[in-house]
């Protein structure tokens, strides 16, 4: 059977994660700033996903009916519902501040500083 | 043991306290002068009363003690001991007589300015008499708080600068004292802040080192012992000159009774580490002191300098560890404190009549006010320590402590002796003396009030300086357990 | 769970207000009447009165601890209500949505008050934190409110990028979201543990504005409309420290010392940057927030030590703290010019005014007598019972001298400066007095901190 | 290799190289498309980790709600073109290092981690719905419960924020 | 008797209540009648006291009055000591004053009401300091004593505050006095230390256990107080500025009294003083040169009341010889008959200021002797006193100093007797200048030359009766055995003088030879005076050279302003403006400054950019993750 090391997936959603920093860094779009934030936060499912895995196939050894596990998919799930609740407010907000200024360029705000 | 007694310390908080609070409310300046000097006037003789009641035999470090937070083990705690008794006896004499030579419509909305007067009483009051280290540490900044506030309203022109370097500067050396206390509180075997566990606490001698540097900084400041004086010449100038008074007669002596209450009973094996340091580095500040106070041509801050070398001197004898040096520092900081508001009375009337301190512009007042220049005179002597004033007496002691430690470091001291005679006479001769200047042409004699005021001083003056062994009495109990550590016997 | 359902409800109905009546004083009034039920209801169940009784599933327990915390919360909202109803009805046209966000925000806090699982932890923040990013951007047409929100936003969603990593890899190493289950380790700290432990901190330090991730704190609190940085930075701030108390001392607690010099570190740099930059700032609005990033270092300091002290403190901490910053704000909100000018000569023209203002600085600044005093004993107590530690003691006790320096210097302007014009405000009677019952509580603390500590047993 | 593995290796290089994508196309428009793409492949992971609800879910959600909801905003912004300022270089070179190196930190930190193999055989079933409703709805049901209110304050906020001033606010 | 003791000194300082207190409403007569009365009966007190003392058998009382400082640690007590040394000192002081009392009350008659007040009050206070300094029965009372007529001295030479060049010679003797007064106050706690006491009794007693070393320091230490009261050499030089005062005042401090309270110190510490050889001879040295000094500054001064000052100090130098070679009765011998001669000329002095209105220069004078006889022949008796020719009692003590001091080291000798040919030049120099030749003043001075009234000659009559015959009681063994009053009644506190136990014995022949050389010497240096002052027609010339050197002090006062006075007031401003202002108050401010200005920069880290926030917050989660995981914290 295949095999696949947890560490694969630690390996790959770190990469992620620092794909969407690196992004969140080094954009000035907001938008896509904001984007780059959602990166981050799937790679954080995915490693989850992966941890339920591994610690229900743990489980799974000494217990056929074992749930353990399907709280980290809750988790995910929530973290997909706080994200859209999110994107609604961020984009609400990023909106508005475009009709003020006619951009989404962070660099523009700047009043606040010192 | 009378049972009224018990009360007293507790009447001296309650009284200035109640009083202040009552003068916040009041419009009319007479009253809240009246109420200011009745509260006073009290507290001096409840102060008094307890001379007669107290027995010296009969030592305790506790009288009234009613639970605060029992949370975290502390109490509301007070003593009138013999360590205690001179200073609150200063205390309560010095209001009064504050309070007596403040003419009408000196100051604005003068109600306040009485009520902040009366919770430094307060302050003061219970600094002296805290047996519970937290209530100390509290008083102390309740004394610190209306002080501030006080000279920042009613001072001279730069006063918010001064007082602010005034209050940040003490407020960071009371801040050094918190956090000895609290760990001190920590680290000792009872959890709690009285005073007798704080005595019982053992402790390591790096624990003593750290401690013994933080609890010294917070007193030197307000002493203050050179070289951490700076506030004080321009606080004693730009603070409104009753303000002055308290500060200098009363308040400098915090820091002398925190050495002598706290610093040297508790860290015995620091105190002998640091103490010949301390006091080469206090009598070279003396000598700085007096040698900037010949330089100086403002009268307030001549009198801040003197303060500062004379207070040098207690705080020297303080860490000589000696007992007669000890019980000359418990006459001198009564005595230094009547002297000096003599001294400031006398710089305060000069003020009001002429609108100047400097001495450059003053002289020949004695032509125009002889009766005034009788009392300078006599405040000036015993500013230098001259025999049969008070100030000889401790001062004697004190030296006398000081050579016992070493005898070099009196000599040394001793230059501050002669410089103090240079810069008084210096002082009494170009304020009194010589040809009336332009700004004396107008100048008044004294008032009914303020020779009264400064003829009760300069009895004490006198008295304590012909016959002083009656306060040898009231203190003979206090040395003991100063410096009980030091004697394994 | 009282608390939670309440305010959430109320938060609904205080949308529904909006509709049903324009009078804005009714919105104020109804807002006031909800905050005091949430708080009733909040205090029966500390007397053991629960209206629901259904089994949390472990994800929330209620101690006393939280409680009280709850109830401070509540109460300082109640007094943030009164002082500052009438600006919040300035601030918008439908101010009922703008209460309703802030009962959604308390129902949030109610949430972290009990958590006993991350997800809790999550949820609950991200209850808070959203209302939050609408409040600090509700002045629309003001750039600077915009500029606020959106900052605000992104670096809060960021952080909780941050955090939900954490707590991923902490469920990746205990296989739980619950605190015991993450306490539960064997007492060491495995390296996917202690990253997760760290990307918590930073994310907990992010929302407690403690350097060196506060930055968002002084562009947001001065961009924000005051009324609501004056919410942001009392009632959210401590909920914030109080999950992250929680969340420390619960799920890390065994290892406490693997941990702690790190937020030594941070406390340490809080207190220095929070104080330092004070310092130079010409607006009162500013220089508040650079002080409340100062207050959170010694918060921190709680934090830190996580003995019964800190506990303690935390609760005292957070009472003396959202009183004496509301008192502040409630005025700061009614001037029109921030600088520090503008104060002077506030004595002489509102004297009852300045004074609680007096009191709440005092507070502030830790003078003895005032709550603010206790707080920071407790905390300094807190740390010094790590005896090797003097010097973070030390380094708390000379930024306070620092924090001196600036609460005093309005001190300086209102009690001590000359006023430059007729002042143009006027403060309603009623105001007068809630200020005034402000200072005498701070007083009260100031004087007696235990009648507020020993609730928490 | 197994089909599996052969699946993994290329979802994830695809997932990765998608995400650099978004991260540098200078046209927002392509970043959103590569970003939608990387939540198909990260879906793909789920269907492979035997996660299928959420696959679906984040197929639903992600792909279809939120990224349409970013390609309108950005749509409606006109941003559709390619002419975003960057960022000066040595930022650029701060971050890229600085994102690196955490990269590596953490990969340093978690790669010996106590041998946890995850053997993706189809043991259990969690992922299915019907699994995950039955947790959710007897065990998370406080939670779910309560980010109900997290809705409602995030409906209320964006009406409060999308909402047009008819006048300035008069005091 | 003793018991009544404290009335002695009790009674000037009723006197000084009296008339401080009473100055406004007091009239002159009253300030008189009080301010002499009370003295005068200290006199008659302190007689019947000499009554009690010179009976045989008499063992000194110690007094004791009130405890002074009583602590656990330090019992001073307030007591005095009768004995024959005090009760000398007693009578010299009461006696004495109350002919300057006397005086005073018509040299002081411009002053008005309060100010004769002041100065009476002033006058009784010294007094009553001067007794506590002779009575006291240990050493602090006598420095309580020992600053208090350093006070009354500040207090009357500043008398006429209005004039500040008075006020500076007051503030210059005070402070001067306190130089020395340090050393003594060092004495005292050492001799605390060394013997736990400072009664003499305790410490005469217990002196021969401790070591040399230590009596020798505290001795020397002793001295300097005794050089800063006696005005000897380095701290002379108040004592002819202090001339500022009232004539009266010059008389009775600065000639009569105050200033002998060094030799009174050094002679009731006799005990100490011979354990310590060492300082026996700084003592002579200091002495012997302080006399030489002041010897041939005196002779170029035309200030009248400065010849006499600088003669006090040669005298003051002669008496310190005597007490360093030991011979103590010597030493107070020629205190008292100094006394006399010395009040005598200040008060010839005044009566010829008065006349002359205040005029002090010798060069405007002379020619006075028929206007002004009663002073003009009493003056003569003093200068011939103080010349020493025999029978006038400068002669007797004079003598026996210088024997003594041939005794210790001829050197002392002939330097002893330059001094004296000195002292009789200049002081007939003066004679000369004042009492003969031509009126070289003012027509209107002439005009109002008057003799001086009643109250000022009688006190002159009886000081100079006192200057011829005081020195009838230590008459030397070489004229008559036994008739040594003074050795014999001063011998059982001061012991036998040196000269009597002689490990030095000259004949009696080669004593008189030496006695009238001397005096041979001492009439050809009149006879030079007079040859140079008694003209008709003196002329002023300008001083040059020596004379000039001379005429300017040694250029002392010159080199102390450069040496001491103008450093330290220098380094003072510089402590004040540089090191206060700058350094350590410049430190505090500079941290204030630093908090400021690192906040200024610091709040630039807040930049406004959402990016470089997040970057600092990421470069920070690395390195927290570095110490976390890889280098423990």
């Amino acid at each position: 059977m295949p095999v696949i090391p947890v560490n694969y997936y630690i390996f790959f959603s770190v990469a992620l994660f620092s794909i969407g920093i690196v992004g969140v860094l080094t954009r000035r779009n907001a938008i896509i700033i904001f984007m780059c934030i959602e990166l981050m936060l799937n790679a954080v499912n995915i490693l989850l996903v992966a941890f339920s895995k591994m610690h229900h196939v743990n489980a799974y050894v000494l217990d056929r009916a074992t749930t353990v596990g399907t709280e980290a998919q809750l988790f995910v799930f929530f973290i997909m519902v706080v994200a859209a609740a999110e994107v609604t407010v961020g984009l609400a907000i990023i909106v508005m501040l475009f009709r003020n200024i006619h951009s989404v360029d962070i660099n523009f705000l700047n009043r606040l500083k010192h | 043991m009378f049972s009224a007694f018990d009360n007293f310390p507790a009447l001296l908080i309650w009284l200035p306290l109640a009083g202040a609070l009552l003068s916040f409310f009041i419009r009319s300046e007479i009253v809240a002068k009246t109420t200011a000097l009745v509260v006073s006037a009290l507290s001096l003789g409840i102060v008094v009363a307890s001379l007669f009641y107290s027995d010296p035999k009969f030592y305790q470090l506790t009288q009234v003690s009613y639970v605060w937070l029992p949370g975290i083990g502390s109490s509301f705690a007070l003593v009138l001991d013999g360590l205690t008794t001179t200073l609150c006896l200063l205390t309560a004499l010095v209001f009064p007589m504050i309070f007596l030579l403040i003419p009408k419509g000196r100051f604005q909305s003068a109600n306040n300015f009485y009520g902040l007067m009366l919770l430094t009483h307060c302050g003061l009051m219970g600094v002296f008499m805290a047996a519970d280290a937290l209530v100390f540490y509290l008083f102390w900044e309740l004394a610190l708080i209306p002080v501030y506030f006080l000279s920042s309203i009613w001072g001279g022109e730069k006063r918010i600068k001064a007082t602010f370097k005034f209050f940040i500067y003490t407020f960071l050396g009371s801040l050094f004292l918190l956090i000895g206390i609290l760990y001190l509180y920590l680290h000792q075997n009872t959890q709690s802040f009285s005073i007798v566990s704080f005595y019982g606490a053992e402790l390591t001698a790096t624990e003593q080192t750290w401690l013994f540097l933080l609890f010294f900084v917070a007193f030197a400041i307000k002493m203050p012992i050179f070289p951490f004086h700076t506030w004080q010449p321009d606080a004693y100038e730009q603070a409104p000159t009753p303000v002055t008074m308290v500060l200098s007669a009363v308040m400098v002596k915090m820091g002398l009774f925190g050495v002598l209450r706290w610093l040297i009973p508790l860290f015995p094996l620091a105190v002998k580490n640091f103490n010949t340091t301390i006091i080469i580095v206090i009598v070279v500040g003396m000598i700085y002191a007096s040698l900037i106070a010949i330089y100086q041509d403002n009268l307030k801050k001549l009198i801040a300098y003197s303060s500062i070398a004379h207070i040098g001197l207690m705080a020297a004898g303080a860490f000589t560890l000696s007992s007669v040096a000890i019980e000359g520092i418990l006459v001198q900081m009564f005595n230094h404190g009547i002297n000096i508001m003599a001294l400031w009375i006398v710089a305060d009337i000069i003020e009001q009549q002429t609108g100047t301190n400097k001495i450059s512009a003053l002289g020949g007042i004695a032509k125009k006010a002889p009766m005034l220049s009788v009392f300078l005179v006599i405040a000036a002597f015993a500013n230098i320590a001259l025999p049969l004033t008070n100030a000889f007496v401790g001062e004697f002691m004190i030296f006398n402590g000081l050579y016992q430690f070493k005898p070099w470091i009196a000599a040394l001291a001793g230059v501050s002796i002669i410089l103090s005679a240079v810069y008084t006479l210096n002082m009494v001769k170009n304020v009194f003396y010589g040809e009336s200047s332009a700004a004396v042409t107008k100048f008044t004699d004294i008032s009914r009030v303020q020779v009264s005021v400064l003829s009760v001083l300069t009895i004490f003056i006198l008295i304590a300086g012909i016959y002083p062994t009656p306060m040898f009495e009231f203190i003979s109990d206090a040395v003991g357990p100063i410096i009980k550590k030091y004697n394994p016997n | 769970m009282n608390a939670i359902i309440i305010s959430a409800l109320w938060g609904v109905l205080m949308m529904y207000t909006g509709f049903m009546t324009s009078a804005k004083r009714t919105v104020s009034l109804v807002a006031i009447i909800g905050v005091v039920l949430v708080f009733v209801a909040n205090w029966l169940e500390y007397l053991g009165l629960s209206f629901v009784n259904m089994d949390m599933m472990g994800m929330l327990q209620f101690n006393t601890f939280g409680l009280v915390f709850n109830g401070i919360i509540l109460f300082s909202t109640l007094i943030y209500f009164l002082l500052s109803s009438t600006e919040i009805e300035k601030s918008s046209h439908t101010p009922s949505d703008l209460y309703a966000l802030m009962f959604f925000v308390l129902s949030g806090i109610s949430v972290i008050a009990g958590f006993q699982s991350l997800l809790m932890l999550f949820i609950g923040i991200e209850i808070i934190s959203i209302p939050l990013y609408v409040l600090a951007g509700s002045d629309k047409s003001n750039l600077k409110s915009n500029e606020a929100a959106l900052k605000y936003f992104l670096m809060g969603a960021f952080s909780t990028g941050l955090m939900l990593m954490g707590i991923a890899l902490l469920y990746g190493s205990s296989g739980s979201f619950s605190l015991e289950g993450v306490a539960a380790g064997v007492g060491v700290l495995t390296p996917m543990r202690a990253s997760g432990m760290v990307l918590l901190l930073a994310s907990m330090s992010f929302k407690v504005s403690a350097a060196p991730f506060h930055f968002w704190t002084p562009d947001v609190y001065e961009g924000s409309p005051t009324v609501y940085t004056s919410f942001m930075a009392t009632v959210v701030k401590s909920a914030a420290f109080f999950a992250f108390l929680k969340l420390f001392e619960s799920a890390f607690g065994e290892v406490h010392g693997e941990w702690q010099m790190l937020v030594a570190v941070i406390a340490a740099l809080t207190l220095i940057i929070g104080n330092i930059t004070a310092v130079f700032q010409q607006s009162v609005k500013r220089m508040l927030s650079y002080s409340s990033i100062a207050q959170a270092g010694f918060m921190m300091l709680g934090v830190f030590a996580l003995n019964t002290y800190a506990k303690q403190g935390m609760i005292l901490y957070f009472a003396a703290y959202s009183l004496a910053t509301i008192a502040l704000f409630a005025v700061l909100a009614k001037l029109k010019d921030h600088s520090i000018e503008a104060l002077n000569g506030f004595a002489k023209q509102h004297p009852v005014v300045a004074f609680s203002v007096l009191i709440s600085l005092l507070s502030l600044a830790g003078i003895p007598l005032t709550a603010g005093f206790f707080a920071k004993y407790y905390m300094l107590l807190a740390v010094l019972k790590y005896a090797e530690l003097l010097w973070l003691a030390l380094v708390a006790i000379l930024s306070a001298a620092i924090s001196v320096y600036y609460y005093f210097r309005l001190i300086q302007a209102i009690y001590f400066r000359e006023p430059a014009a007729e002042s143009e405000l006027d403060f309603s009677g009623f105001f007068k007095v809630v200020m005034v019952f402000n200072a005498i509580l701070i007083l009260v603390l100031g004087i007696h901190p235990d009648w507020l500590i020993k609730l928490i047993y | 290799m197994h089909i599996t593995e052969i699946l993994f290796w290329f979802l994830t290089s695809l997932s990765l190289f998608s995400a650099l994508m978004v991260v540098f196309s200078s046209n927002p428009v392509y970043s959103v498309l590569w970003l939608i793409l990387v939540f198909f492949t990260i879906s793909g992971h789920y269907i492979l980790m035997n996660a299928q609800f959420l696959a679906i879910v984040n197929m639903i959600v992600y792909a279809g709600a939120i990224m349409v909801l970013f390609l309108f905003v950005i749509m409606f912004m006109n941003m559709n073109k390619e002419s975003e300022p960057q960022k000066s270089n040595w930022l650029r070179l701060a971050a890229a290092v600085s994102g690196g190196s955490l990269m590596l930190i953490l990969v340093a930190a978690l790669k010996d981690n106590g041998g946890f193999i995850n053997s993706l055989r189809g043991e259990g079933n969690i992922g299915l719905i019907k699994n995950l409703g039955k947790v959710l709805f007897t065990q998370y049901v406080v939670p779910f419960e309560i980010s109900s209110i997290l809705f409602l304050s995030a409906m209320v906020g964006a009406v409060v924020l999308a909402k047009k001033e008819k006048s300035p606010v008069v005091s | 008797m003793s018991k009544y003791v404290f009335l002695i000194p009790l009674l000037p300082l009723i006197g000084f209540l009296l008339n401080g207190l009473g100055r406004n409403f007091l009239s002159k007569t009253l300030v008189s009648i009080i301010g002499t009365g009370v003295l005068l009966i200290s006199f008659v007190i302190s007689l019947a006291l000499l009554q009690e003392v010179s009976a045989p058998g008499f063992s000194p009382q110690v007094v004791k009055l009130f405890d002074f400082i009583k602590t656990s640690t330090l019992d001073i007590p307030f007591s005095f000591q009768v004995d024959q040394l005090s009760v000398l000192f007693l009578l010299v002081i009461t006696g004495i004053g109350s002919l300057i009392h006397i005086y005073s009350t018509a040299y002081m008659k411009e002053e008005t009401a309060p100010h004769f007040a002041r100065y009476f009050a002033y006058l009784n206070l010294f007094v009553f300091s001067m007794l506590l300094l002779v009575l006291g029965s240990n050493f602090v009372v006598m420095f309580v004593g020992w600053e208090g007529v350093g006070l009354c001295s500040y207090l009357l030479i500043g008398y006429w505050f209005g004039n500040n060049e008075y006020n500076n010679a007051a503030k210059k003797a005070f402070v001067m006095n306190r130089i020395g007064d340090l050393g003594f106050l060092l004495a005292i706690f050492w001799m605390l230390a060394q013997f736990g006491s400072i009664a003499y009794a305790d410490v005469f007693a217990k002196a021969s256990t401790a070591p040399v070393a230590v009596i020798t320091g505290i001795t020397l230490l002793l001295f300097i107080g005794a050089m800063g009261k006696s005005a000897q050499i380095p701290l002379y030089t108040w004592l002819p500025d202090a001339m500022a005062g009232p004539t009266p005042v010059s008389a009775l401090i600065h000639a009569a009294t105050m200033v002998t309270a060094g030799i009174y110190m050094i002679a009731r510490s006799n005990v100490l003083y011979s354990l310590a050889p060492f300082s026996q001879h700084i003592i002579a040295i200091i002495g012997i040169s302080t006399a030489l000094l002041a010897a041939t500054i005196a002779l170029k001064q035309n200030d009248i009341k400065k010849v006499l000052a600088y003669s006090t100090v040669s005298q003051l130098g002669l008496m310190f010889l005597a007490l360093g070679v030991g011979a103590y009765t010597a030493g107070v011998f020629h205190v008292m008959t100094h006394a006399f001669f010395k009040a005598l000329l200040f008060l010839g002095a005044g009566s010829v200021i008065h006349a002359m209105h205040h005029e002090q220069d010798i060069m405007k004078m002379g020619g006075l002797k028929l206007k002004l006889p009663i002073t003009h022949i009493t003056f003569l008796v003093g200068c011939l006193a103080i010349a020493g020719l025999p029978p006038f009692s400068g002669f007797f003590s004079k003598d026996e100093i210088l024997t003594a001091a041939l005794a210790k080291n001829p050197i002392y000798y002939v330097l002893g007797v330059l001094t004296s040919l000195m002292t009789a030049f200049y002081m007939f120099r003066l004679y000369f200048l004042v009492f003969t030749g031509n009126f070289r003043g003012t027509n209107e001075q002439a005009h109002h030359l008057h003799e001086s009234p009643k109250a000022m000659t009688v006190p002159l009559i009886i000081l100079a009766l006192c200057s011829i015959t005081a020195g009838w009681i230590g008459i030397p063994p070489v004229f008559a055995e036994n008739a040594h009053h003074l050795s014999s009644f001063l011998s059982p506190v001061l012991g036998t003088p040196v000269a009597e136990h002689g490990a030095f014995h000259l004949t009696h022949s080669t004593e008189l030879a030496m006695m009238g050389g001397l005096v041979l010497l001492i009439v050809i240096m009149i006879f030079v005076a007079f040859k140079m002052f008694n003209k008709e027609n003196l002329t002023a010339a300008p001083y040059r050279g020596i004379s000039s050197f001379l005429s300017n002090k040694w250029y002392v006062d010159e080199v102390y302003d450069a040496v001491i006075v103008k450093p330290l007031n220098r380094f003072s401003s510089f402590l004040d403006r540089i090191v206060e202002a700058k350094i350590i108050d410049g430190l505090v401010v500079g941290v204030g400054r630093a908090v400021q200005f690192s906040s200024r920069q610091l709040r630039y880290l807040q930049s406004g950019q959402v990016g470089s926030y997040i970057l600092i917050m990421m470069i920070s989660i690395i390195i927290f993750f570095i110490f976390q995981l890889f280098w423990k914290l």
